[in-house]
């Protein structure tokens, strides 16, 4: 896309909605904007209905400023919080069903691929960790196998927190939540391990305590996917309103997980990846 | 490298080229619809025996005539996956059927409310447990109100057409909604029968992604952001009424494809002597077995008519008020046990008494037209 | 030439029970004729019973499914009788008046009492053919089994047109494109394996074919 | 809003920890002259994340 696509139209100034000339005036198409420079542009996501304190819409917000290239990027989402969010979204984004995104995100890689032989169109699903690890479990493994050139990010608050606050895969052992009410019996899936052993070339856990981290973890996935293979990130957004923690602690939680050894921020690329970014980085200069 | 063929106007391929004559099945039939049908991606999974249709379709890809091609992990995945890409801007196409159908059921809706123009081919068989690979139609009973425009196929040459005419109509600005072409498995797929089809040099033309009424998910389009709050799980007023006019939309879009149906079809039903006092009323299989029964019938002295159904959504009301209104008794056969045309017709007629519901048969056999012949006897008593 | 010819055929899994009703389709188009060829609808397994179903008619064909009233009955197996591996019980459910049935047996097999009353009664005609032993010295492989049972019936009625059944066994075998399922491809391999050339395995066949028409023989019931 | 968030400029160094702490969009602008931040004060939901984040205790979140 070209930014004199959404270019408005003269004499329509006036009636286009505010968020929107906005987006046109300051927004981050074909910037190259990133982290460093949040406060001073127009963002992709627009005002949201999730929860104060939300570390899923944290990451997000963070994950939407790392795409390198938003322009050419769709996202396809699953049901969960995130869906709340998506249709906020200044990039063209798909929701389907629960659980059959990679399928969807799949079927478009392809049909782009077809259609735009030349050029980059970045395809970034973006879900919960009950949508990737649980129901959409085979899809996206399936994905994975079959080599599909797609970033997969699983926002991982570890429970079901659309719905109320239900166990998942990602939730950790004894942890007492609906459905769980004597605690989790198993423990949390090592699912960035599955991930390597599934194919991904590049697998990455972050969270939005590190900003910087966050934005390099996104931005060198979905480059690699572009490439290489299908690339993995994870990242650890804790649930105030489930987790019952006040909304202004959601990154202590986070803090106090990686000191209790819950949670490991960690990063993989296999040697054909490792090569490809250090490629890049060197024409950068 | 992709095969090369001479892109023709629908209407030429249709009517126009000169057809040659083919011994096939029904499984090679929907390969020989794919080969003209200019489709960019198939995605399959194997659901044997339910048909070859898809393995066809593989080697079609194989040959150069599809863009691309994969088997998916599941049916849910598969029609995912067709979603997908047809969001993406391409025409696609896959194949069911029974269980399978039943699995990916949840994405047929979700077709039709995102305004994806997919065909897809649904070679049905029975569904209960104990486990069944027999043919048997029940799956058509859930599938009537998804939202997507259905056929049902009588034989190998009308799936043939079918197809082929299923992605002009799905493809129509106006309509730009999915059609499943129904046709009974191993009657029709596994039945080697005479097919006539066009030119293999000739093919569709392609489609055009932006014909869509709704956004292709190419960011080729403005990105907008879509609703300052989204309606997906509130529940206002705004909500409900974006909800409710939407299903309103798919259904009218389902109406507006009335008029090409009736082009390339040549109706949503076809009728043969629709004066007599009794007509057969019929879709996909149970046709055939009717127009021999009628035939049978005739020799001992028993006059009946036969409508054939070919679309069942959007569904032929006019055509049916019309067709029955002088009649004394309306036979329906079918091959399930629940009935859902003679239900259809109950509901769409004023004087429905007349409707006979049956015979039919269920759990894989083949109706024996002595049943229907029986039928028309009763009603002529 | 009859209107309408109605055939079921019988046998046992691996046999080409399928295969023979597909060539003999071919063989009634080939001779500007109408048909319509079908199995029996399910998974088929190796010696576990098969079925399947050849109309050919001068008008068009309306019914579809299996044949349940047909006027020839093709048995390519002993055991669809004696051991009742067969779909259809008794083998010769549905039979028209005055219906042909060929047993590939090498001698009559023992039918009950009742049957071979049922059949009289049917003014039914009964034919033996060792379709296997013809199969086995003039092929060389009892996979042409099949074939010999479609000689037989050859022999019995006139279906085709001469020359038909060459054709059709070309189109099958000769290297075109024909769509089979998994296990019928993979028979398909061993059978044209078993002859040098698909051309000898045409030859071969045609022999078989002409072998049994002159075999077959006519039990008095 | 119930609730409101505010910045003591004096404290702020313009560090853009709240910035990166805060889970919704376009809430605390940074102005490239003055290096300091604003609240934008109808789209806080008034989590307090900014607060726990700013290192110069430049935050507060009132209620209204």
């Amino acid at each position: 896309m070209t930014r004199r696509m959404f270019k408005i139209s003269a004499g329509f100034e006036e009636v286009m909605p505010p968020e929107y000339r906005e987006l046109v005036e300051k927004g981050p198409f074909e910037k190259q904007l990133g982290v460093a420079e949040l406060g001073t542009f127009k963002e992709l996501l627009e005002e949201h209905p999730l929860c104060a304190g939300c570390g899923l819409a944290l990451s997000l917000r963070l994950t939407l400023i790392s795409l390198p290239s938003p322009e050419d990027t769709v996202i396809v989402g699953a049901t969960g919080c995130s869906s709340l969010a998506f249709p906020q979204v200044a990039v063209h984004n798909i929701h389907s069903l629960f659980g059959n995104q990679n399928a969807v995100a799949t079927g478009l890689k392809r049909a782009l691929s077809l259609r735009f032989p030349d050029r980059a169109k970045d395809v970034v699903v973006i879900a919960g960790d009950g949508a990737t690890c649980d129901i959409g479990l085979e899809s996206v493994m399936h994905s994975w196998f079959r080599g599909e050139k797609l970033t997969t990010i699983m926002l991982d608050n570890e429970a079901y927190a659309n719905t109320g606050g239900q166990e998942s895969g990602m939730s950790q052992l004894g942890t007492v939540l609906n459905m769980a009410p004597m605690g989790k019996k198993f423990k949390k899936v090592a699912f960035p391990e599955v991930a390597k052993a599934a194919g991904c070339v590049y697998v990455a856990v972050a969270a939005p305590h590190q900003p910087r981290r966050l934005e390099r973890s996104v931005r060198r996935a979905i480059l690699i996917a572009r490439e290489i293979g299908p690339t993995y990130v994870q990242l650890y957004t804790p649930c105030p309103t489930n987790y019952k923690f006040k909304p202004a602690d959601t990154l202590s939680v986070i803090r106090e997980q990686e000191k209790a050894g819950l949670f490991r921020p960690d990063e993989y690329l296999s040697p054909e990846a490792a090569a490809y970014i250090q490629q890049l980085e060197e024409a950068k200069g | 490298m992709m095969t090369q063929q001479v892109t023709v106007d629908p209407d030429r391929l249709f009517f126009q080229s000169e057809r040659r004559k083919l011994f096939v099945t029904g499984s090679e039939a929907v390969g020989e619809a794919i080969k003209r049908a200019n489709v960019d991606v198939g995605i399959a999974y194997p659901i044997t025996p339910q048909s070859e249709s898809m393995h066809i379709v593989g080697d079609l890809y194989a040959e150069g005539y599809l863009k691309d091609y994969f088997r998916g992990e599941n049916e849910f995945s598969v029609m995912s996956a067709v979603a997908g890409a047809s969001m993406g801007g391409v025409r696609v196409f896959t194949a069911t059927g029974g269980p399978g159908t039943l699995r990916s059921f949840e994405m047929f809706p979700t077709w039709a409310g995102a305004r994806l123009p997919i065909v897809c081919a649904f070679l049905t068989r029975g569904v209960n447990s104990p486990l069944t690979i027999q043919p048997d139609t029940i799956e058509m009973a859930y599938m009537l109100d998804t939202g997507m425009i259905m056929f049902h196929a009588e034989d190998a040459q009308d799936l043939y057409d079918m197809i082929l005419k299923a992605f002009v109509v799905a493809e129509q600005c106006d309509v730009h909604i999915p059609v499943g072409v129904f046709a009974d498995g191993f009657f029709v797929t596994h039945t080697r029968d005479e097919v006539m089809v066009a030119p293999p040099e000739m093919k569709l033309p392609a489609y055009q992604p932006y014909s869509s009424p709704v956004p292709v998910m190419d960011m080729e389009n403005v990105p907008f952001r879509q609703m300052r709050d989204p309606f997906v799980m509130k529940s206002n007023f705004i909500s409900y009424a974006a909800h409710a006019s939407w299903q309103q939309e798919v259904t009218a879009a389902a109406e507006r494809a009335r008029p090409y149906i009736q082009h390339y079809l040549g109706g949503l039903v076809e009728a043969e002597n629709p004066g007599a006092d009794i007509l057969v009323i019929a879709s996909g299989t149970a046709v055939s077995q009717s127009r021999a029964a009628i035939q049978t019938a005739a020799g001992l002295g028993f006059e009946a008519g036969l409508v054939k159904v070919k679309c069942l959504r959007p569904f032929p009301t006019e055509e049916m008020r019309a067709l029955t209104g002088q009649c004394k008794a309306i036979v329906v056969p079918e091959f399930n046990r629940v009935g859902w045309l003679a239900r259809e017709i109950r509901a769409t007629i004023e004087d429905n008494g007349k409707v006979v519901g049956g015979p039919r048969v269920f759990g894989g056999m083949t109706m024996p037209t002595d049943m229907i012949v029986d039928a028309i006897r009763r009603c002529s008593a | 030439m009859q209107e309408k010819t109605f055939i079921r055929m019988s046998g046992l899994g691996g046999q080409g029970v399928v295969t023979a009703a597909h060539i003999l389709g071919v063989a009634a188009v080939r001779s500007g004729l109408l048909s319509t060829v079908n199995p029996f609808f399910g998974a088929e397994k190796r010696l576990a019973p098969a079925e399947s179903y050849v109309r050919i008619s001068t008008h068009p064909i309306r019914e579809r499914g299996e044949v349940l009233f047909p006027d020839i009955i093709l048995i390519l197996h002993p055991h669809v009788i004696t051991l009742g591996k067969c779909y259809t019980m008794p083998f010769f459910e549905g039979l028209q008046p005055q219906g042909k049935i060929i047993i590939n047996a090498p001698e009559p097999l023992p039918l009950g009492e009742r049957d071979l009353a049922q059949l009289a009664g049917l003014a039914a005609q009964l034919y033996y053919i060792p379709a296997t032993q013809v199969a086995m010295e003039v092929a060389g492989t009892n996979l042409s089994t099949n074939i010999a049972m479609l000689g037989a019936l050859l022999g019995v009625v006139n279906l085709v047109k001469p020359g038909a059944l060459e054709e059709a066994l070309t189109e099958r075998f000769g290297g075109a494109k024909f769509i089979a399922s998994g296990t019928t491809a993979a028979l398909d391999d061993v059978l044209k394996g078993k002859f040098a050339k698909v051309a000898q395995l045409i030859e071969k066949n045609v022999a078989v074919a002409e072998q049994a028409k002159s075999c077959v023989q006519q039990y008095a019931l | 809003m119930y609730v409101i968030c505010k910045v003591d400029e004096k404290k702020c160094n313009g560090c853009k920890l709240c910035i990166w702490a805060c889970p919704d969009p376009n809430v605390i602008v940074f102005d490239p002259d003055s290096k300091k931040i604003s609240i934008h004060q109808a789209r806080c939901k008034g989590c307090g994340l900014c607060v726990a984040a700013c290192r110069q205790k430049a935050l507060e979140i009132d209620a209204v």
